[in-house]
């Protein structure tokens, strides 16, 4: 008993909504300190492509932005779940704040992807398994907003876009693996485990840092989401009306 | 047997009741009164088990009712605002279906016996939307004399009921109370339960 | 390397900085809209922690 | 296990009787089907050539539009008159009850399609070959349409506008049953064999039947809050 | 007469602030029929020369489903919960209400499709002659299927099974609109023009326009006897 | 004013009654009675015209009701089982536009004030699904406040009211009486009207 109340202590939207309030400007200050280097090094230190000119630049948003679609996808469907299994309030707080971002990451792999697609395969768009399973991806965000948004409760708007969230997350593999899979127009991998890199360093450190940019400013941004999210739930409770009485 | 503890009900921004406490021991009836709209439904549907409370517990023979789920369901028989009968289907095939599927054996003859001292006999057979308000609500409450449960939670049971009706419910809840089951209901009319204990909770100001 | 080089970007400009501008907008108005969901949300319960929170606490009873 | 396989029978058998009850209810869908299919030629000509490319396109395109219109169907009638709730309180497990709606559901709306979708491919002139494969990937497909639907039906539950929001949920589990499914016919025609792209839905459907029950009855406890 | 028009425009307001309350509703439509036209490259493959055949088909046939799935809406929701009983006791003229509703129904559901439908035409490469026509037949057929399907809706209100019967009802009278609909959208782009074609649409619209509102209030009483 | 001569109702096989007559004046209240499922709902929605009787004639100061219709209707208000309110729109939105349709002026603060007099103060802009069923019920009888015909037909419009709501109702009702109205009505419970003569009929065996 004595270790749950622990456990409560910390996930409790109370304490949270301090902390999570300093933590903010450490983040945005590193998604800076990474973005600075990693356009410099996008545009001026890795050398053109031999194949695709100058064009290939997009990669450097393109990749990364790919990535934090699937990765936010999953720790959203993570906090959703948990948010299910232990009723804590603050995990389901977090599921609902990432997806927003998670949505405009899939949005703007789709629209760098599009961009790139048309001068290298001569069209914006093919209905490849991996662009149709990313498109898909965004339909699933905008399905799991759309439904929290329509139940007017919110316990049970968290629960049910728990359900979804978790029942969606069968897609992700699809959408990794497709290139694998199945022979497509899209580009495999070029960085996996267990042999890492095959391309330029540079273009790798690039990519690198474009990455952990985008890491940081999705977490800076998650953050002030859930602050708002918790004020707005929790509008009724003692501490918020103490904290705004403070605030004056 | 039945234990509620510090129950809290939220509904949109409006905390209808909070900090509730009761129990209820075989024999008794708790009868919830209260003005429309003050949270009769929304309590009973926590107890049975449909809603979540935002705070507080419901215990059945001590144990919590969350983790005991269909344990519990074998030992409840709820009939709220809706009666939950198809009208597609006549009254015979409704009370067939749900005593099945509550797991207890129904064969036609009993079912037939159940809504005969209802008031529905000869009516068995006709597809249950072309029955009157009353006649339906009849037809859901008939499930009562089928099931063997121990708790019921009726809401609002004698809405439509002419006062034939009426009686045969009170006649049946007596009985139910006399056997050493508890009931927990709502209604806005006058409950005269000769045996057994009655309590009362009033909700709202 | 001059400028207008810089951008024409070997003949893909449009493609490379359509896709470098939008994404720099999308994280801009992220930012923004948050910023004002936030100012608005702390006004209005600003106004609401002056009225006092009488009429919740008139509805609790048992 | 036997009171579990009396329950599912007992639903099953419900709602096989409720659809008869209502008989022309099973045949909008059907119906729909047809029309869709069979309209196409009406709007777009009647030229073979364009027709066969299309085909497996047609059917199921038309497949999944009639799966999710009739998920509405599926759970909302038992919510409107109150006998989910019962359903909730019974006790059985709630996963067999929704498997066994499922069944039901998948038995009235899904299974004509299957039947009747080989006489519409000789509409557009299939090859038999090719009518076979439809038949045999819808019969494999549309089992996994109902499925997910199921989850997609029961999280909607007396939502605001559930109508779209069903579809804006079940579509995008559903497109790649459509891509498998319309591959294999196309597959099969062009000589490369479908034998791939059935056993994909196969394991979709597996996948399905394992996952989709448990997470359409937790739906459904959450919609019944 | 102003009190005709005092009723005719709170209808028209009260069923448009109903749709806006439940926005995904009206969404429904709309979002079915973007789905309908999209979903065929999917199934049918992405070659370009196949699908500019197909689009005017493809896009009639869509908005003709769209509206068809749409009439269910039109007078269920108010039969349901008894405030369409209401509606034939108020002391106005019943085919005026009724106009009302069908012209507040189509503002919902066929104006949205106008709008979005050579949208949908690009995907399709359409050039933009095709375009407008496309738009333009959709702006004088939609009415016309609405008009039309309110008898069918007012008909089946409440009867078993109503789904199917109304598009048995309705879809004889649906598909001429849809053959001169897409008719015009073909002719102008063979460049035989579609002036024929569009008037006729209109000559239907204003047939539809004097008949149907009387047809459809007498139904309606029929259907709540 | 209204009389009624010789009607006859067929529902299925089921002749549920035949020759019936009775007439209604101004000031007179009628109370329909009888059994769950022996035609009240049925005769009621004869006499407000939205069912054909199998045989017999409904006349309105002398005329027929089917050659009359819309000026009939003027002179009608008619409340059913079920309640006519939109979930989706408010109480308030759904009193005006019923008054609108109406032909009856309703200005924001007369609704707004019939909201009041039945209790449902503070709550006229939640949407009506969140209401409790005697909230819904209330609202539904406000329109009674609102418009300002001659005739009103209630089919049951006690049930789910609690004492107090049912007392608001009973005062509405003899003012209505008291100023000339016609009134017919079923309801299980007992009516207790003082102003107005009380006649009654029984239908069934
Ligand atoms: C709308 C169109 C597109 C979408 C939705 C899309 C989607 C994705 C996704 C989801 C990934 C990450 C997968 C992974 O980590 O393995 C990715 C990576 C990548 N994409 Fe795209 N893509 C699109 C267009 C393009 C185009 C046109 C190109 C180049 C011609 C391209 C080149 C790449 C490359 C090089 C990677 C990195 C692969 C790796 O090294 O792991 N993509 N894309
Ligand atoms: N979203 C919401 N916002 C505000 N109030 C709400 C909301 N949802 C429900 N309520 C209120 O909660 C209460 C629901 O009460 P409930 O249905 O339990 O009443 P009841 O005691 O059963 O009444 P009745 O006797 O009329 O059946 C109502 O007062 C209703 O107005
Ligand atoms: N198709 C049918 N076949 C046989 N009987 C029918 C049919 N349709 C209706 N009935 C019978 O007609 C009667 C309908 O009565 P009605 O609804 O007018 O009753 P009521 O007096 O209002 O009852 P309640 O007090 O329950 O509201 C019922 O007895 C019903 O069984
Ligand atoms: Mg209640
Ligand atoms: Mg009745």
């Amino acid at each position: 008993m004595a270790k749950k109340i622990n456990w409560f202590k910390y996930s409790s939207p109370q304490t949270f909504y301090p902390l999570a309030g300093k933590m903010i400007p450490w983040f945005a200050v590193a998604a800076l300190l990474f973005t600075l280097p990693g356009l410099y090094f996008s545009f001026f230190v890795a050398p053109p492509d031999y194949q695709q000119g100058e064009a290939y630049r997009i990669m450097f948003i393109h990749v990364p932005a790919a990535w934090m679609s699937m990765f936010i996808y999953m720790v959203m469907a993570g906090y959703a779940g948990m948010g299910l299994v232990l009723n804590s309030r603050l995990s389901s707080m977090m599921a609902s704040a990432l997806a927003p971002t998670g949505a405009m990451f899939t949005f703007l792999a789709l629209w760098t992807g599009s961009l790139w697609g048309k001068p290298m395969w001569g069209a914006w768009w093919v209905w490849d398994a991996r662009l149709t399973s990313e498109l898909i991806l965004l339909f699933l965000y905008i399905g799991f907003m759309s439904l929290y948004a329509a139940i007017d409760e919110p316990r049970r708007a968290a629960r049910a876009s728990a359900v979804l969230a978790l029942v969606g997350v069968v897609n992700i593999p699809i959408i990794y693996f497709s290139v694998k899979w199945w022979n497509t127009l899209h580009q495999g991998s070029s960085i996996t485990a267990s042999k890492g890199p095959t391309m330029a360093a540079s273009m790798f450190i690039a990519m690198m840092l474009m990455a952990m940019a985008f890491w940081m400013y999705t977490i800076a941004v998650a953050l002030m989401r859930v602050r708002c999210e918790i004020l707005e739930r929790e509008r009724h409770a003692e501490w918020v009306a103490e904290a705004m009485r403070g605030a004056k | 047997m039945l234990e509620v503890s510090n129950l809290e009900c939220v509904r949109g921004d409006r905390r209808l009741f909070a900090g509730m406490n009761f129990s209820l021991q075989p024999g008794e009836l708790l009868h919830v009164h209260g003005a429309n709209g003050s949270g009769k439904t929304s309590l009973l549907r926590m107890v049975c088990g449909l809603t979540a409370p935002a705070e507080g517990e419901i215990r059945w023979n001590g144990e919590s009712i969350r983790s005991l789920r269909e344990d519990y369901f074998k030992d409840v028989t709820y009939l709220g605002h809706l009666g939950g009968i198809k009208e597609e289907l006549t009254a015979l095939e409704n009370l067939r279906i749900s005593s099945e599927l509550a797991g207890v054996d129904a064969p036609e003859d009993k079912v037939v016996a159940a809504l005969g001292k209802l008031g529905l006999g000869g009516r068995e057979d006709l597809p249950a939307k072309v029955l009157s308000q009353g006649q339906k609500r009849r037809v859901a409450l008939a499930r009562l004399l089928l099931c063997n449960t121990r708790l019921w939670i009726l809401d609002e049971p004698f809405t439509a009921l002419d006062v034939a009706a009426v009686g045969v419910v009170q006649d049946l809840l007596s009985q139910h109370l006399h056997n050493g089951g508890m009931v927990i209901l709502t209604t806005h009319q006058e409950v005269d339960i000769p045996a057994g204990t009655v309590r009362r909770i009033h909700l709202g100001l | 390397m001059n400028l207008s080089e810089f951008f024409a970007m070997g003949g893909y400009g449009f493609y490379v900085w359509g896709s470098y501008g939008v994404t720099a907008l999308c994280l801009i108005v992220e930012v923004a809209l948050l910023m004002r969901r936030k100012r608005t949300l702390l006004q209005r319960l600003g106004r609401m922690s002056r009225v006092t929170s009488t009429e919740v606490k008139n509805e609790i009873q048992t | 296990m036997t009171s579990l396989t009396a329950a599912f029978r007992c639903i099953v058998a419900r709602d096989i009787t409720l659809a008869l009850r209502r008989r022309a209810d099973v045949l909008t869908t059907l119906f729909f089907f047809v029309i869709v299919v069979s309209l196409f030629p009406l709007g777009v000509g009647p030229e073979m050539a364009t027709l066969r490319i299309m085909a497996p396109g047609v059917v199921w395109v038309a497949a999944l539009l009639a799966s999710m219109l009739a998920l509405e169907r599926m759970f909302y009638g038992d919510y409107r008159d109150g006998t989910l709730e019962q359903m909730l309180l019974t006790p059985q497990p709630l996963p067999v009850l929704v498997l066994g709606k499922v069944f039901a559901h998948w038995l009235v709306s899904g299974l004509p399609l299957v039947l009747i979708a080989p006489l519409l491919g000789v509409q557009y002139d299939l090859p038999p070959e090719g009518l076979l494969i439809l038949a045999l990937s819808l019969l494999v497909g549309t089992p996994v349409l109902s499925l997910i639907g199921a989850i997609g039906a029961a999280l909607t539950l007396g939502v605001r506008g559930g109508g779209v929001l069903v579809s804006l949920l079940v579509l995008p589990l559903y497109i790649p049953v459509l891509i498998f499914g319309a591959g294999a016919v196309d597959a099969s025609m062009s000589g490369l064999g479908a034998q791939a792209h059935l056993s994909l839905l196969g394991a979709f459907l597996l996948g399905a039947l394992i996952l989709a029950p448990w997470a359409a009855a937790a739906a459904l406890r959450i919609s019944m809050e």
